[in-house]
C-alpha cells in the first residue's frame, strides 16, 4: 500500500526574477491526505499549478501515476485520474445538481460517438445518484446548482471532483467561506471517502484547524521552499513554522 | 518603376489613415477589452460633423474642423464609454461586441436619414496638386495625409511614453490591478483612452474624406481594414497597429495591380488568417499578458 | 424535456401547420423564409449560445450550401442529394476553419470567420465558370417527393416546415445529449469543464462545425425557395443579421433564434409606419437590450418572470464563462 | 392561370372598390432604404409626381390610381418578397425596381403571376431572359454603348481603351456589353480594371489605367465611385479622355467630383438637361415640388407611371395580359402622349428605344453635344 501517486522532483519556478518556488521535492502515496500550507506568497499556488500541469516549471518535473504532467491540458490530466476543486465557486449554475454530477463523469464513459448517439445521461444517473446521496444532497438533486447555498455548492463541487473515481484529488481551499456546520459535514464526508476509496488528497488550505484535523501529513512552504514536513502534531510544535507565520 | 513608387506612396498614404483607426482600435482593446465593431463608422461620421457645421450651420471650415474633433471626442469617446461600454462591461465581451455592431448600424442609418443617403463632396485641406519626381507623379494631399497621420501617431507614442498620464495609461492597459495598487485612477485612464480614440477617428475622417467623399457607407470598408491591420500588426501594440495599417494600405494597392483586381480584397483576409495561424500575437505583438 | 415543453412544442407546431392556410402568397413567403432563417440561426445558437464563440460567417455557410444545392439540382440530381452535400461540406469546412482558430482560443474564431465570409463572397463572385459570378444562378427547380410537388408556395412552405421540424428535433437531441451537457458546461464555466475531462477545444470545434452545417442546410432551402442566388445575398452584413437574430431572441435558449428570426423578419413590417427609421429603431433596441438583458428577449422574459416570482434564478451565463 | 389571376385581381379590385371608389392599384417597389436609396427614392418621387398629375386629370379610364409603395431595402431577397406582397395587394402593374440585382430576382415573381412590370433597371440581362412581362423605361446598356463606342472610335480616334468597371451585377452587365461591342469595332482593350462595390480607394486603379498606354478610358461605375475615380484621376494628373454612360456625366457625379469631372463625356439616355422642352418642363415641376433636381431616375419613374395610363387606355380595360401583349412592339409619340416626354418604342423583349444624347461636362455642367437617333 505504499505506491506513489504523486511525485514532485526538484521543482523551481520564477517569475521575472522572483523565485516563487525553489527546489521543492516531495512524494505522496496512495491513500494519504497531504496538507500544503504556508503564508500568503509562499508559493503554494505556483506549486499547485505546476502539479496541475498549468505552469511549466523552470526546473524539475512532476509525475502523477507515472505520467509527466508538464504543459498537459486539464482535461487530459483529468483522464489520468486527477480530480480537483477550485477556490472560487465552480459549479455550473444553470444546470441541475444531477446534471453537474453527470457531466463530471460522462467524459470517462464511452466514446465521442456514444455520447452523441447514446442515452442522454450517458448511463450515469444511478452512479450520480449514489454520489448525491453520499454528500446528502438528495433533496437538491433537481435544483439549479446556482440556486444552492454557498456551502451546498462546495459539496457539489467536491462531488464532481470524485465522480470520475480519481486516484488523486487536489482540493484548493475547500474550507474557504464555509460555515462551521457545513465544514464539519464536508470534512466528515472527505474522510469517509478517503477511507472507503483509498483516494489520495492534496489539500491547500488556510484554515489551520481544518487542515490539522483532516490531513495525515503536512508540508509547510515559506518563500518558495519547504521549511517543515510532518504529521499535524509535529507541525503544530515546529518553531520554524510558528516563526514563518508570525514573523512574516 | 514609377508606377511602383506611385503605388507605394498612395498605399502608405491610405495605410497611415488605416493606422490611425487601427491604433484607436488597439487602444480600446488594451484599456477595456472593447472590440469596437463600429470603428469604421467612428471614422465615417466626423466628416458629417464637419459638413453639418460648415454647410448646414454656415461656420467657416477652419472653425468647423476643430469643433468636429471636440464633438468626436465627446460623442465617440465619452458618450460611447458612458452609455454603452460601461453598463455592458459586466456582461462580458459578447454583448458588447453585439452592441457595437448595432451601434455601427445606428450611426450609419442616422447619417443616411438625417443628413443624406447620397455621397457629399468634402473640402480638402491641401491643394490638389502633384509633384513630378522623375516619371512618378506624386500627389500633394497623399504626402500631407501621410505626414499628418504619422505625426499624430508619433505624438501619441511620445505622450504615452514620456508623460506621467501616458505612463499611467499604459500601466492600466498592461495590468490594471497593479496600476490600481500604484494609485492610478483606472477609470480615468480608461476614459482618456476613449477620448483619444474619438480624436484619432476625427483626424482620420478629416484626412480621408476629401478623397473618399462623405458617404454613410464609408465605414464598412474602413472598419474591416482597421480591424485587420490591428490584428496583423499585433493586437496589444500601438507599433503593431501602425505597421499593420501601413502594410495593409500598401498590400491593397499593390495587389490590385500586381496580383488580381478581382481578388484584391482577398489578400488582406488571407494575410489575417495566415497571421492567426502562424503568429497569433501579430507581427510585432508579444504574447498577451492578460487573457481575454 | 418536461411535459410542459412538449405541450408547448405541439401547440406551436399546430399553429405552424394551420396559420398559413388560406393566406396570401406574401405571408407564406415570409413565413417560409422565417423558417429558413430560424434553421440558420439555430445553428449559430449552438456556436454562440451554447459554446460561447462568435461566428461571423453564418451567411457564407448558407451561401456555400445554397450554391452546392443549386449546382447539384441544376445538374439534374434530386434536391435531397444537394441538401446532404451542402450540410456535409459545410460541416467539414467548419472543422477545417475552426481548428486553427480555436487552437489559439479566445476571440480568434470571430476574426477568422470574418475574413472567411469575405473570401467566400469573392470566390462566389469571381469564379464565374462555376457560380455564375455576379449574375448568380437561376432556374433551380423545386423538388418533388414521391410524385408530390413542392412547386406552389403553400406546398413549399410545408416542405420547409418538415425540414424545420427535423432540424429542431436534431438540435433538441444534440443539446439533450451528453454533448449538449458539455456545450452548456463549456458556456457556463469552461475552466471547470476542462478540469472535469471535457476537451473544450474539441467540443467547441464540433459545436461550430455543427452550427455551420445548419447554416449549410438553411442555404439548401434558399436555393429552391428564391430560385435565384447571387453572391450579394451572402455578404458579411447578412452574417451580422443572423448573429443579431440569435442575440435578440436569446442566445443559449432553445426558442431564442426562432423568436429572433421572427423579430428581424417581421420588424420592418411592424415598424412600417416609421418609414425609413425602422433600422435605427432596431439598432437602438439591440443596444438597449444588450445593456439590460444580454440574454435577449427570452432572457428579458425570464428576468421579468423572476421579478414576479422571485424564487426562480435568473440566468447569467452571458456574464460568466461565455467568452469571445 | 394568368387569366385566372388577372380575373381575381380584377375581382379583388372590385371588392376593394366599394371602399376606395374604384381605384386601380399600382405598386412601386423601389430602393427606399439601403445602399440604393439615392436612386430608388428619386425614382419613387418621379412616380409619385406622375401619379398625382394623372389622378388630377381624372385617372386611368376614369379610375383613380391608388399608388402603394414597397421598400426593397436594396436587398434582392427582400425585393422579391415585396413584389409578392404587391401582387397579393392586387397590383395591376408593378413599377420598379431600379437596381438590376433586385430586378432580376423579383421579375421572376411578376412573371409567374402574370403581372406587367415596368423597371428602371438598365442591365442588359433583364430583357435577355425571355420574360414577357418586363418592360424598361430606359434602354439597356447594350443599346447605348454602341453609340458611345462609335464615338470613341470615330469621334476621337481612340484605338486603345482602358476599361474601369464595377464588379457587380450592374457593372458586369455594362462591362460585358462594352467588351462585345469593342471587339466588334476592333478596339484594343489595354487595361481591364474591375473594382469593388462601394470601393473608396482608386489610387491603384488609376495608376493602372494611366500606365496602360490607352487612348481613352471607359468608366462604368456607380455615382460615388465614378466621382472618386475622377477625383483620383485628377489627382494623379491623368489627361486621357474619360468616357462613360449616364452615370459618369450625371449632375450628381459632377457635383461630387468638384471640377474633376470636366472634360468627361458620356452617352446619356435621359437627362434633365436634354434639349427637349417636355423634359425641361417636367424637371422644373420636379424641382419646385421636391426642392431638388430631377435626374434620369426621376424621369424614368415619371415616364413609367404615364406608360401605364397610355397603354391601359389604348386597350380600353384593366387587363394585365393584354397590357403585356400590347406593349410589345408599341410606339408612343410624345406629341399625343406628353407623359412619355420623348418618342419611345418597345420591342418584343420589353427592351426600348429612344433618341439619346452625347454629353460632355463643361464648367461643371452637362452640355449636350449631339443628339443621337434611336436604334
Amino acid at each position: 500500500m505504499t505506491e506513489t501517486v504523486l511525485s514532485v522532483n526538484h521543482i523551481s519556478k520564477s517569475f521575472g526574477g522572483i523565485h516563487a518556488v525553489r527546489d521543492v521535492s516531495f512524494e505522496v502515496s496512495r491513500g494519504e491526505v497531504l496538507g500544503l500550507i504556508g503564508p500568503n506568497g509562499s508559493g503554494k499556488s505556483t506549486l499547485f499549478n505546476c502539479v496541475l500541469g498549468q505552469l511549466r516549471p523552470d526546473k524539475g518535473d512532476v509525475h502523477i501515476n507515472g505520467h509527466r504532467v508538464a504543459n498537459m491540458r486539464a482535461s487530459h490530466l483529468n483522464k489520468l485520474g486527477v480530480g480537483r476543486t477550485f477556490q472560487q465557486l465552480s459549479v455550473f449554475p444553470q444546470m441541475s445538481v444531477l446534471d453537474n454530477i453527470i457531466l463530471a463523469g460522462q467524459e470517462h464513459h464511452g466514446t465521442m460517438a456514444s455520447r452523441l448517439f447514446g442515452p442522454s445521461d450517458a448511463g450515469l444517473t444511478e452512479e450520480a445518484d449514489r454520489m448525491i446521496a453520499f454528500f446528502r444532497l438528495e433533496h437538491l438533486r433537481d435544483e439549479m446548482a446556482g440556486s444552492l447555498s454557498y456551502g451546498q455548492q462546495k459539496l457539489v463541487d467536491a462531488a464532481m471532483a470524485f465522480m470520475a473515481g480519481p486516484s488523486l484529488v487536489l482540493l484548493d481551499e475547500p474550507a474557504g467561506g464555509v460555515n462551521l456546520t457545513m465544514l464539519a459535514n464536508l470534512k466528515e464526508r472527505l474522510e469517509t471517502y478517503n477511507r472507503e476509496h483509498d483516494t489520495t488528497f492534496v489539500v491547500i488550505e488556510h484554515n489551520m484547524e481544518f487542515v490539522m484535523s483532516l490531513c495525515t501529513r503536512i508540508i509547510v512552504l515559506a518563500e518558495g521552499a519547504i521549511i517543515a514536513e510532518g504529521t499535524p502534531e509535529e507541525i503544530r510544535s515546529n518553531q520554524q513554522v510558528i516563526d514563518a507565520y508570525l514573523g512574516g | 518603376m514609377s508606377e511602383f513608387i506611385q503605388l507605394l506612396i498612395s498605399g502608405l498614404s491610405a495605410g497611415s489613415i488605416y493606422a490611425l483607426a487601427a491604433v484607436g482600435f488597439t487602444l480600446l482593446w488594451q484599456a477595456s477589452q472593447t472590440i469596437n465593431f463600429a470603428q469604421g463608422e467612428f471614422v465615417m461620421v466626423p466628416a458629417f460633423f464637419v459638413l453639418a457645421l460648415s454647410v448646414k450651420l454656415g461656420l467657416p471650415i477652419w472653425l468647423a474642423m476643430p469643433l468636429t474633433v471636440i464633438l468626436s471626442v465627446l460623442l465617440l469617446g465619452a458618450l460611447f464609454k458612458k452609455l454603452i461600454v460601461e453598463p455592458m462591461h459586466k456582461h462580458g465581451t459578447i454583448p458588447l461586441v453585439i452592441a457595437t455592431i448595432a451601434l455601427g448600424l445606428l450611426i450609419k442609418e442616422m447619417v443616411k436619414e438625417f443628413y443624406s443617403p447620397l455621397g457629399q463632396p468634402f473640402p480638402s485641406l491641401f491643394p490638389q496638386t502633384v509633384l513630378t519626381v522623375g516619371d512618378a507623379v506624386i500627389s500633394v494631399p497623399d504626402i500631407a495625409n501621410f505626414v499628418i497621420a504619422m505625426g499624430t501617431i508619433v505624438a501619441l507614442q511620445l505622450f504615452l511614453g514620456r508623460t506621467r498620464t501616458g505612463r499611467s495609461m499604459q500601466a492600466t492597459a498592461q495590468n490594471p490591478d497593479v496600476a490600481q495598487i500604484l494609485g492610478v485612477d483606472i477609470q480615468r485612464m480608461v476614459m482618456y483612452t476613449f477620448l483619444i480614440n474619438g480624436a484619432l477617428a476625427a483626424i482620420a475622417s478629416i484626412l480621408i474624406t476629401p478623397i473618399y467623399l462623405a458617404k454613410f457607407s464609408n465605414g464598412e470598408t474602413l472598419g474591416l481594414v482597421a480591424f485587420i491591420a490591428a490584428i496583423v500588426g499585433g493586437f496589444n501594440q500601438i507599433r503593431g497597429a501602425l505597421v499593420g495599417g501601413l502594410l495593409i494600405g500598401v498590400i491593397d494597392n499593390m495587389s490590385a495591380t500586381y496580383f488580381s483586381a478581382e481578388y484584391r480584397q482577398a489578400l488582406p483576409m488571407i494575410l489575417l488568417i495566415v497571421i492567426i495561424l502562424v503568429r497569433p500575437q501579430g507581427l510585432l505583438g508579444t504574447s498577451e499578458g492578460r487573457t481575454v | 424535456m418536461s411535459r410542459k415543453h412538449i405541450l408547448f412544442a405541439a401547440i406551436a407546431l399546430l399553429l405552424l401547420i394551420f396559420v398559413p392556410m388560406g393566406q396570401k402568397n406574401y405571408i407564406i413567403y415570409v413565413l417560409t423564409s422565417w423558417l429558413m432563417f430560424s434553421i440558420a440561426a439555430m445553428g449559430l445558437n449552438l456556436t454562440l449560445g451554447y459554446a460561447g464563440q462568435i461566428s461571423l460567417a453564418q451567411a457564407s455557410f448558407m451561401g456555400i450550401g445554397a450554391y452546392i444545392t443549386a449546382l447539384v439540382t441544376l445538374a439534374g440530381y434530386h434536391w435531397v442529394l444537394g441538401w446532404i452535400a451542402a450540410m456535409g461540406a459545410t460541416f467539414v469546412i467548419g472543422l477545417l476553419l475552426g481548428y486553427p482558430a480555436l487552437r489559439v482560443q479566445h476571440h480568434f474564431l470571430a476574426f477568422v470567420t470574418l475574413a472567411f465570409n469575405t473570401l467566400v463572397f469573392l470566390v462566389l463572385r469571381n469564379e464565374e465558370w462555376l457560380t455564375g459570378g455576379s449574375h448568380g444562378l437561376v432556374g433551380m427547380p423545386r423538388p418533388d417527393f414521391f410524385g408530390i410537388s413542392t412547386g406552389k408556395n403553400l406546398e413549399f412552405y410545408y416542405f420547409v416546415l418538415v425540414l424545420f421540424v427535423i432540424s429542431a428535433l436534431v438540435f433538441s437531441w444534440i443539446v439533450h445529449s451528453p454533448w449538449g451537457r458539455a456545450f452548456k458546461a463549456l458556456r457556463e464555466n469552461p475552466v471547470r469543464a476542462e478540469s472535469l475531462g471535457v476537451d473544450t477545444r474539441r467540443i467547441t470545434l464540433l459545436a461550430f462545425a455543427i452550427g455551420s452545417a445548419f447554416g449549410g442546410g438553411a442555404g439548401a432551402i434558399m436555393t429552391p425557395l428564391v430560385q435565384f442566388i447571387e453572391p450579394g445575398s451572402f455578404g458579411l452584413i447578412h452574417s451580422l443579421k443572423i448573429l443579431l437574430m440569435v442575440v435578440v431572441g436569446g442566445a443559449g435558449f432553445y426558442y431564442g433564434p426562432m423568436l429572433g428570426a421572427a423579430v428581424v423578419i417581421l420588424l420592418p413590417e411592424l415598424l412600417r409606419f416609421t418609414e425609413g427609421y425602422y433600422l435605427m429603431i432596431y439598432a437602438a433596441m439591440v443596444i438597449v437590450l444588450m445593456v439590460y438583458s444580454p440574454g435577449g428577449l427570452i432572457g428579458l422574459g425570464h428576468k421579468i418572470m423572476a421579478r414576479v416570482r422571485p424564487k426562480k434564478e435568473v440566468r447569467k451565463d452571458m456574464a460568466k464563462g461565455a467568452q469571445l | 392561370m394568368i387569366r385566372k389571376l388577372a380575373m381575381t385581381t380584377v375581382a379583388s379590385m372590385a371588392l376593394t372598390s366599394t371602399a376606395a371608389m374604384a381605384d386601380v392599384v399600382i405598386a412601386d417597389v423601389a430602393e427606399l432604404s439601403g445602399a440604393g436609396a439615392a436612386a430608388g427614392a428619386v425614382w419613387h418621387d418621379g412616380v409619385k409626381m406622375a401619379v398625382e398629375e394623372i389622378n388630377a386629370a381624372g385617372g386611368i379610364l376614369g379610375e383613380k390610381i391608388d399608388l402603394k409603395e414597397y421598400d426593397s431595402q436594396t436587398d434582392p431577397q427582400n425585393s422579391r418578397a415585396m413584389v409578392q406582397k404587391a401582387i397579393d395587394d392586387g397590383a395591376y402593374v408593378l413599377l420598379g425596381t431600379v437596381y438590376s440585382s433586385s430586378t432580376v430576382v423579383n421579375m421572376l415573381v411578376a412573371q409567374q403571376n402574370g403581372v406587367p412590370q415596368i423597371t428602371g433597371s438598365e442591365s442588359p440581362t433583364i430583357t435577355a431572359k425571355g420574360n414577357p412581362y418586363i418592360f424598361r423605361t430606359a434602354f439597356g446598356a447594350q443599346k447605348g454603348l454602341p453609340k458611345l463606342v462609335s464615338y470613341l472610335k470615330d469621334g476621337i480616334g481612340a484605338k486603345k481603351i482602358a476599361v474601369v468597371w464595377a464588379n457587380t451585377e450592374f457593372g458586369k452587365g455594362g462591362y460585358d456589353a462594352f467588351m462585345k461591342i469593342a471587339a466588334e469595332q476592333g478596339l484594343e482593350i489595354v487595361a481591364d480594371v474591375p473594382t469593388e462595390q462601394a470601393q473608396v480607394d482608386f489610387a491603384s486603379d488609376v495608376a493602372k489605367v494611366k500606365g496602360s498606354g490607352a487612348d481613352a478610358i471607359f468608366v462604368y461605375l456607380t455615382e460615388e465611385e465614378s466621382a472618386r475615380f475622377l477625383i483620383e484621376a485628377d489627382k494623379q494628373g491623368v489627361e486621357l479622355p474619360l468616357a462613360g454612360d449616364t452615370v459618369l456625366v450625371s449632375q450628381k457625379v459632377i457635383d461630387l467630383a468638384g471640377g474633376a469631372a470636366n472634360g468627361a463625356f458620356g452617352h446619356v439616355g435621359l437627362s434633365a438637361e436634354a434639349p427637349v422642352d417636355a423634359i425641361k418642363e417636367m424637371a422644373g415641376k420636379f424641382q419646385a415640388k421636391y426642392g431638388y433636381g430631377a435626374d434620369h431616375n426621376a424621369i424614368k419613374g415619371y415616364i413609367g407611371a404615364y406608360v401605364i395610363k397610355y397603354v391601359t387606355e389604348q386597350i380600353g380595360e384593366f387587363n394585365q395580359e393584354k397590357f403585356a401583349e400590347t406593349m410589345h412592339g408599341l410606339c408612343l409619340d410624345a406629341a399625343t402622349h406628353p407623359g412619355v416626354l420623348m418618342d419611345v418604342c418597345w420591342d418584343d423583349t420589353g427592351e426600348m428605344s429612344r433618341e439619346s444624347f452625347l454629353v460632355e461636362v463643361v464648367d461643371n455642367a452637362q452640355q449636350i453635344s449631339k443628339t443621337l437617333p434611336a436604334n
